[in-house]
């Protein structure tokens, strides 16, 4: 029916070929090349000449850390325009380590290693000397340090300490060595660094000004009251946030820095400290100055897009947008690419399988109600009316690049068989009493379902339409209603909905050990519903929430040794055992998974890879090396 | 300038005489608006769709062709491609154009194909006034043909037929929204006005207070307040609630000023020298001598609840698929997507158009008509 | 004020001159018509009643007068010469409304007293405001301290009292009577030769209305005014003027000094109209009010107008013909098949 | 005089505490608060966010304080001038607003304008030449223009505009002019967006007023003192100037002072639509989010504008207007 390489390609095994092997791969540095010469942007000459900028090599580390572009060295030079709210797609942040292009590896970044020794307990990071914040002054232990001990711990700025840090401590070794030392073994908090870009650093030596430990609070209050802001806690969020640069000029370590911003436009202008260069030593990035607007509306984003007013463009757009980009490419000077979404589905249906009312649970419950709602699918028309057939239907498991990933997962009650569907319901009693073609619960009443949504991210409308119709044509009826994010996050957490949707990410490696909250009650939010008291038991240590039944409590089990162990072995054993539980129960129903996304690529903008994932997982553009994009100046394109 | 005072009714005469006469007076002026007797034919067209739209449309209002995913409106033919003419109107089939990878959703017609029309034909079962279960419908052609007089919409449905099936929602939840601001603003206004004092100024107040809070946040704030897991029917009641809430001040306004005016006017002072009951004097009394003018503010009052439907289904706070109504559909609509690759997905907002014209000229009519000082 | 003058051709040119006006209106519901062949004449300094009930005419009269008839009104038929000032006989009939010939005319020529003060001034200016206009309209060259003058000496000539503060009141503020009074001033305040009083007392009380007409009458006589009251109240009429006018249905059914129309009245409605009215019926006498209402007129009786409603009819001619005017004696003239020549005969 | 608008103000208090207690039902009254709308952005920033992380931050920002408290907080901070702070922006409440009040103003006054400008004449001339062939015309396009969705217009418009006249979509600069100092291109930048909005914003306004202005004007050319300025002598067009118009504009007065308040709420859907940088959107944004402080102060200060709005178009009116004055 398909195209077997198209699907090939779809179904989310991007090749290693598509991307250069070196991305695969800790960046080389200056010296491993034999760079020795480096030049900066046109634009920064004159702040060296007149001496308000050092000159180029004196900005950069000490072995500059060298990118290789995807296709060419680029230019400098440039204003790119995005929509606000895009603005880390060409700024990634420059984190200690960063996300591999196929989701699976954590690489070094800032800094040159990370290493767990003493089981877990310990993971000793050497960073690269020389590296500095856009201030000009040096990224050190100290940053690191700080923000642990000062943000992180602040229980008034931080409430809640990650779990994973819960107890832990940093010893410094040096300026460039230091060591996070943890109460239990986290051989997985490497993958959380690399994921979160820069969330574990602060800049020390400008922060300090405005923190409590180092700096009086009574003055801190006053000028907070001064700047309008309520006290002295807000006023430390207005100045470390990197939304609210402008007044503080907070330093990064991005390739961007603020100039200008206003509510609804910002200006974004080069790092003269970026410690990055293009093989042939040019430092990055190669765009001097990212212009964004504030927009409000998807749709008006991507009218935007289509008529070609930003440079690059993803966020909000969706699958169902592809033909409006598509038909305006050539008219608009643009290019529409498809990246698959790295979910193991777009949409994941589930039931609140620990719900208040007992009816309603213990239906829910029963393995044969999920199997038949499963199996009463046809994922085939949700295929071809929403994703134009062009996407992968499957159950909800790990995408098929993962080391966890087995085909049967994908495989398990995934084909559309309304007869046994209908069989199963009848066999667990829920049947047609009163003959107006929908089930009643065993006990004869109503079998009221609501399933309470929001919409975002992957074609969730379209899809619920569809799934709820196939649903009533084997007699199950199920009401939905379009609640706001505020509200799903409420209802979610206290596990109050019958049943609810979210778009299943955190199903590639990089997240899937760390938060496999789709298939173990680990974790209490707004996208998982489905075991959300038995999640609360769990992390309270069983004092509050609902007990689990053992098969339950054997998943925790197993998610225990996977997220301690540093066996690689083990860990995936450990994630195999619980996904298989996932393709046995059907916890939560997958539909299609790795969606194509459409990316709108400016066709003066270089350097973009034609194929990447696009999601959560990959933090969208940030493992594809967005510093060394670069804007071909105009001539006569074709 | 012709003194053409209306003949002076003598007091025996009896209310109901004069009652009669000024309802066909009435008709009889608006008759002869003739603007306004064309908007009153299309009213009662789009009504008729409403009741009838089972048998009307020729397909089910949730049927769904996964091949034809927003395949734009087919054109029932009687000419043929080869310039030959038929008696029996007729339809060429359809189909995709180029690859699905293209991700370039475009039809082509196929005149190889041909489905012929047929009327008083059987097609999709359905539940008459949910009463009888039939499948009879004014017409139809075969499975499968292309029949989308509109077009279809993303999940492949007939939008005519939806247009059909949501007029229904969309041109009732006017009437019965109205019939509920009527309720209320009469009510309290006819209390303020009759009553005055104390009474009048709280209503005053209220009012007051109901009209400078922005419509949009009280709408959000009580539609979001709506439980989650009401059935439909219950959601359609409470959004033509949360329509009235806001409606009744106006009209409860006009209705305090005529009662000021009037509760000192001679026949009520007679009758409530008579001991008639105050109550009775406002419905028996008061109501009628400007039951025109609320009945007209009534027509006025409609499109007001017909927009404010398509709002709240923009706002996505209104009523919610699988009820089809024209604010539902429209929602799908209002996109610059849809504008320029499915442009037909906006006809909905055409018959939006349609109706709430419609009502504006046949209450524009009415007043008129009822406005005995016309010329 | 009670010469029995006549209402004749002979003496005098006339003042205005009205004869056989016919105005047609457009509607909606089809062609009405309000006037259906009126004449009558004024002499000058003469107070002339023109008498009916509503519905029959008279205000179309005044208004085509002025030429300021409703929008889809137009006069068809007949012709309506007035002597000016300078002394050129014009018809009014065929001038341009909107011309400043007949702008002129209006207010400075003729004037008009209208019969709802209330409503007759506008609300939102003031009283002052209103008259200086007037004689601003009429005499371009009194300057603001002269129309300011001017203003209240008229106002204190019309009887209001503190005429300075009064003056710049709104009419809502004055009474009735007052405001009566303003009205008054305002159409003496060009300087006219002709004043209409279209039911100038009607919406007045009765104690007020005796004053009101007193005034007219005192400055008619003072400023030797030619006066065309318009009323449907008979006993008004047999104080103010000397020549009465009888409307029915767009049509004169009956003229003819005062006295003689009182005392002799010949044509049938005008007898009935005397029997209705309160003041001038004996005490013994019960009052008669008029059978039947006046009809519509866009659905005119064929013949005589007032056959539907006449309880002295002569016989099928009455609805078949309209009866041609017969002058009974000198001035008094009646439209009726009672008088004409075949009836006389009978009688 | 004096003493009613005293009257007036007095009688305001009690009305806005009224209202000022709705606007905190109306924020209250969707379950849900700020702060889940809070996490989800630090969700977004990859922060992890845990019940005890929620109920944490519940009680740094008060709210598990009885509701009663947490009203007096706000309305005491408002009374002070002090509208509080967003969570949701990060940025204080004054702040906020007035930074986009600017372009809602300027929004506003073109869209009244327009709509005054047009609705003005056409109604005095429809209603002078009723049943004239551009009464109808007129009559018709007002209709239309009542009947229209304004998402709709705005949507038709906005690809009309782009289609037919090259204006890019949203907002009301081309990116080249968006962060350019104002300059004379700049200015004629502006203008060729900000019609769109404003003819969508006036239309609806401008379809009502005439119709006002028509229905209005009828009513008064009737009016006796019109058959008296015309027996006067006075000019038809001086005329219906002078006395039927003058009166005929007061409805138009008396909504002056809603103006302002009712375009900031009524053109969030249009500038939605439109991507407009107005107050609006912000409105709805903060509502959405339960961002207490932002839409809580919002709200009032747009009730408060609307009910100080009412009172100035009533004084207005008794300027204008002696029955009213004199009353």
């Amino acid at each position: 029916m398909r195209e077997r390489q198209g699907e090939a390609k779809i179904r989310g095994d991007i090749p290693h070929s598509a991307w250069p092997a070196s991305w695969f791969e800790p960046p080389r540095t200056a010296s491993m090349v034999g760079l020795t010469q480096f030049r900066q942007s046109p634009m920064l000459d004159d702040a060296v000449a007149t001496g308000a900028l050092p000159p180029v090599v004196e900005r950069l580390p000490d072995d500059p850390i060298v990118a290789e572009p995807y296709e060419s060295i680029g230019k400098y030079g440039g204003t790119a325009s995005i929509f606000d709210g895009g603005l880390d797609l060409l700024n990634p942040p420059g984190g200690a380590f960063r996300v591999g292009p196929q989701l699976q590896l954590n690489l070094p970044n800032y800094a040159e290693s990370g290493e767990f020794s003493d089981g877990g307990r310990t993971l000793t990071i050497q960073l690269r000397p020389g590296v500095r914040w856009s201030d000009g002054h040096l990224l050190t232990a100290d940053d690191f340090e700080f923000d642990l001990m000062h943000i992180e711990f602040n229980d008034q700025i931080t409430p809640v300490v990650t779990p994973m840090l819960q107890g832990a401590t940093i010893e410094k070794h040096g300026p460039y060595r230091f060591s996070f030392r943890f109460a239990e073994p986290q051989p997985l908090f490497l993958k959380k660094l690399a994921h979160s870009g820069d969330n574990y650093v602060a800049p020390a030596h400008f922060l300090r000004r405005y923190h409590p430990s180092f700096t009086d609070v009574e003055q801190l209050t006053r000028e907070a009251e001064e700047l309008g802001v309520e006290d002295w806690r807000k006023y430390f969020e207005v100045v470390n946030s990197t939304r609210d640069l402008l007044v503080f000029h907070r330093p990064v370590l991005s390739p961007y820095m603020v100039v200008s911003k206003s509510s609804t436009r910002s200006r974004f202008q080069r790092n003269p400290y970026y410690p990055k260069v293009d093989p042939e030593g040019n430092q990055l990035p190669y765009i001097d100055y990212i212009e964004t607007q504030l927009v409000a509306t998807a749709e008006i984003k991507s009218a935007k897009a289509s008529t070609g007013q930003v440079t690059f463009s993803g966020r909000q757009f969706m699958t169902a947008d592809i033909p409006l980009f598509k038909r305006f490419e050539r008219e608009n000077g643009y290019s529409t690419y498809i990246w698959p979404r790295p979910y193991g589905s777009d949409v994941v249906f589930q039931f609140n399988l620990t719900h208040p009312d007992e009816r309603l649970r213990h239906i829910f419950q029963d393995v044969r109600f999920r199997r038949a709602m499963s199996l009463a699918i046809d994922r085939d028309e949700v295929n071809d009316i929403v994703y134009f057939g062009q996407a992968v239907p499957r159950q909800l498991t790990v995408v098929p690049s993962s080391r966890y990933f087995e085909p049967e997962f994908a495989r398990a009650y995934a084909d559309f068989d309304p007869e046994r569907a209908r069989q199963l319901l009848d066999e667990m009693g829920l049947v047609d009493v009163d003959g107006d073609g929908v089930r009643e619960a065993p006990d004869g009443e109503a079998l009221d379902i609501t399933l309470e949504y929001t919409l975002g991210e992957t074609p969730k409308q379209p899809t619920v339409e569809l799934v709820t119709a196939h649903w009533g044509e084997v007699g199950v009826r199920v009401n939905r209603k379009q609640i706001s994010g505020a509200l799903q996050s409420t209802r979610a957490n206290a596990g109050l909905m019958d049943m609810s949707i979210w778009h299943a990410d955190r199903n590639a490696d990089i997240l899937f050990p760390i938060e496999p909250f789709w298939y173990v009650p680990m974790h209490v939010g707004q996208e998982p519903l489905l075991f959300s008291r038995w999640a609360r038991w769990y992390l309270s240590g069983g004092t509050k929430g609902m007990e689990p039944p053992p098969e339950i409590k054997q998943l925790i089990q197993w998610w225990e040794v996977l997220r301690r162990t540093s066996d690689m072995e083990e860990r995936i054993d450990m994630g195999k055992r619980i996904l298989r539980s996932q393709a046995e129960n059907v916890w939560s129903i997958g539909v299609i998974g790795l969606g194509p996304h459409p990316v709108v690529v400016k066709n003066e903008l270089k350097n973009v890879p034609r194929d990447g994932y696009w999601g959560w997982d990959s933090r969208w553009s940030w493992p594809y090396y967005p510093e060394t994009w670069y804007l071909e100046p105009a001539s006569k394109s074709n | 300038m012709t003194q053409a005072t209306p003949p002076r009714v003598e007091p025996d005469a009896g209310p109901d005489l004069a009652f009669a006469s000024q309802w066909r007076l009435m008709w009889l002026r608006f008759r002869r608006h003739r603007l306004a007797m064309v908007a009153g034919v299309v009213l009662l067209v789009l009504y008729f769709g409403a009741v009838f739209c089972e048998i009307i449309a020729p397909l089910g209002a949730g049927q769904r062709h996964r091949s034809y995913v927003l395949c734009p409106p087919q054109e029932v033919r009687l000419v043929d491609a080869a310039g030959d003419f038929h008696f029996r109107p007729f339809l060429y089939g359809v189909k995709q154009r180029g690859n699905p990878s293209d991700w370039l959703r475009e039809y082509v017609v196929d005149t190889s194909v041909v489905y012929p029309i047929h009327f008083f034909t059987r097609g999709p079962e359905y539940e008459m006034w949910g009463l009888f279960a039939t499948n009879w419908h004014l017409f139809g052609a075969d499975e499968g043909a292309p029949l989308f007089l509109f077009g279809t919409d993303e999940l492949g449905r007939d939008l005519f037929t939806r247009i059909l099936y949501g007029s229904r929602i969309s041109l009732t939840i006017g009437l019965v929204g109205v019939a509920l601001t009527f309720f209320i603003g009469i009510l309290l206004g006819g209390v303020a006005g009759y009553f005055g004092g104390w009474i009048d100024i709280i209503v005053q107040r209220g009012i007051e207070i109901i009209m400078a809070i922005p419509q949009l946040p009280l709408w959000m704030a009580l539609s979001a307040a709506l439980p989650a897991h009401w059935p439909p029917l219950h959601v359609y009641f409470g959004i033509t609630i949360i329509l009235s809430f806001m409606g009744w001040t106006g009209l409860a306004r006009v209705v305090r000023g005529k009662f000021l005016t009037m509760r000192d006017e001679d026949f009520v002072v007679a009758a409530r020298l008579a001991g008639t009951h105050e109550l009775k004097i406002i419905f028996t009394h008061l109501l009628p001598s400007f039951l025109s003018h609320v009945i007209t503010s009534a027509t006025l009052a409609v499109p007001g609840m017909i927009l404010g439907e398509t709002a709240l289904s923009f706002l996505g706070i209104g009523l919610q698929d699988p009820v089809v109504s024209w604010g539902v559909l429209l929602q799908k609509a209002q996109n610059f997507q849809a504008v320029v690759m499915a442009p037909w997905l906006l006809l909905p907002g055409l018959f939006v158009v349609f109706a709430v014209l419609a009502f504006n000229i046949v209450g524009d009519g009415m007043r008129d008509a009822a406005d005995p000082y016309a010329n | 004020m009670r010469d029995p003058v006549t209402n004749e051709r002979h003496g005098a040119e006339p003042l205005l001159e009205v004869l056989d006006l016919r105005v047609r209106i457009e509607r909606d519901t089809g062609l009405v018509h309000p006037l259906n062949g009126v004449s009558f004449r004024i002499q000058e300094g003469q107070s002339v009643g023109i008498v009916g009930e509503s519905g029959c005419g008279k205000t179309m009269a005044s208004n085509a007068l002025l030429r300021i008839l409703p929008r889809r009104a137009e006069i068809t038929h007949g012709s309506m010469q007035f002597r000016t000032q300078a002394g050129d006989r014009i018809d009014l009939a065929q001038l341009d409304p909107m011309s400043r010939r007949m702008r002129q005319i209006r207010g400075g020529e003729i004037s008009m007293i209208f019969q709802e003060p209330m409503t007759a001034f506008s609300p939102v200016h003031t009283v002052h405001d209103q008259i200086a206009e007037m004689i601003r309209l009429h005499d371009p060259g009194a300057d603001k301290e002269e129309q300011h003058r001017r203003v209240v000496e008229l106002l204190d000539q019309v009887g209001i009292p503190d005429p300075e503060q009064r003056a710049f009141d709104y009419s809502f503020q004055l009474s009735g009577g007052m405001r009566q009074r303003a009205m008054i001033a305002m159409a003496l305040a060009s300087g006219p030769r002709l004043l209409i009083a279209d039911e100038p007392t009607t919406a007045l009380d009765v104690t007020v209305q005796a004053r009101v007409l007193k005034l007219i009458e005192r400055m008619q006589r003072e400023l030797n005014l030619a006066l065309m009251l318009i009323t449907h109240d008979l006993g008004v009429v047999a104080h103010m003027v000397s020549y009465v006018y009888v409307m029915y249905l767009g049509r004169v059914v009956e003229e003819g000094p005062v006295e003689a129309i009182f005392d002799n009245p010949k044509h049938p409605y005008t007898a009935a109209l005397l029997r209705s009215i309160p003041n001038l019926a004996s005490k013994s006498r019960r009052l008669e009010p008029i059978e039947g209402n006046v009809p519509s007129a866009d659905r005119l009786p064929t013949g005589c107008p007032f056959h539907t409603r006449c309880t002295e009819k002569v016989g099928d001619i009455c609805q078949q013909r309209m009866p041609a005017r017969v002058e009974l004696s000198v001035g008094h003239a009646v439209s009726c098949f009672r008088y004409t020549e075949e009836s006389l005969d009978d009688g | 005089m004096l003493n009613y608008i005293l009257r007036r103000v007095l009688l305001m208090i009690p009305t806005l505490a009224v209202i000022s207690v709705l606007v905190f039902t109306i924020i209250q009254l969707p379950p849900g608060d700020i702060i889940t709308s809070r996490l989800l952005l630090l969700q977004q920033q990859g922060v992890d966010v845990s019940q005890e992380a929620i109920e944490a931050m519940r009680a740094r920002y008060n709210l598990d304080d009885p509701l009663y408290l947490q009203y007096l907080r706000w309305i005491g901070g408002f009374l002070q001038g002090d509208l509080g702070y967003s969570v949701q922006f990060g940025q204080s409440v004054n702040h906020l607003i007035w930074e986009r009040l600017g372009y809602t103003l300027l929004l506003t006054t073109t869209a009244t304008l327009f709509a005054w400008l047009v609705a003005f004449p056409v109604g005095v001339f429809s209603a002078l030449r009723q049943y004239s062939l551009l009464d109808y015309v007129a009559t018709v396009l007002a209709f239309l223009g009542l009947a229209t969705p304004s998402f709709l217009l705005a949507l038709v418009l906005m690809y009309l505009g782009y289609a037919w006249f090259g204006i890019p979509i949203g907002g009301l600069f081309s990116p080249e002019f968006a962060a350019a100092p104002w300059n004379g291109s700049k200015l004629i930048d502006l203008l060729k967006h900000l019609w769109i909005p404003a003819v969508v914003l006036g239309t609806a306004g401008m379809a009502g007023l005439m119709r006002v202005m028509r229905a209005n004007l009828l009513d008064e050319l009737g009016k006796p003192y019109v058959q008296t300025a015309l027996a006067k002598g006075l000019h038809p067009t001086r005329l219906v100037i002078k006395y039927p118009m003058r009166i005929a504009i007061n409805p138009f007065i008396s909504t002056v002072g809603w103006l302002l308040p009712h375009l900031i709420s009524g053109a969030a859907i249009t500038s939605i639509v439109l991507s407009l940088p107005t107050t609006g959107p912000l409105l709805l944004e903060s509502l959405r989010n339960q961002d207490m402080y932002l839409a809580g102060s919002f709200l009032l200060m747009l009730s408060t504008l609307t009910v100080v709005g009412t009172l100035l178009s009533d004084i207005l009116l008794a300027v204008v207007d002696p029955r009213i004055r004199y009353e």
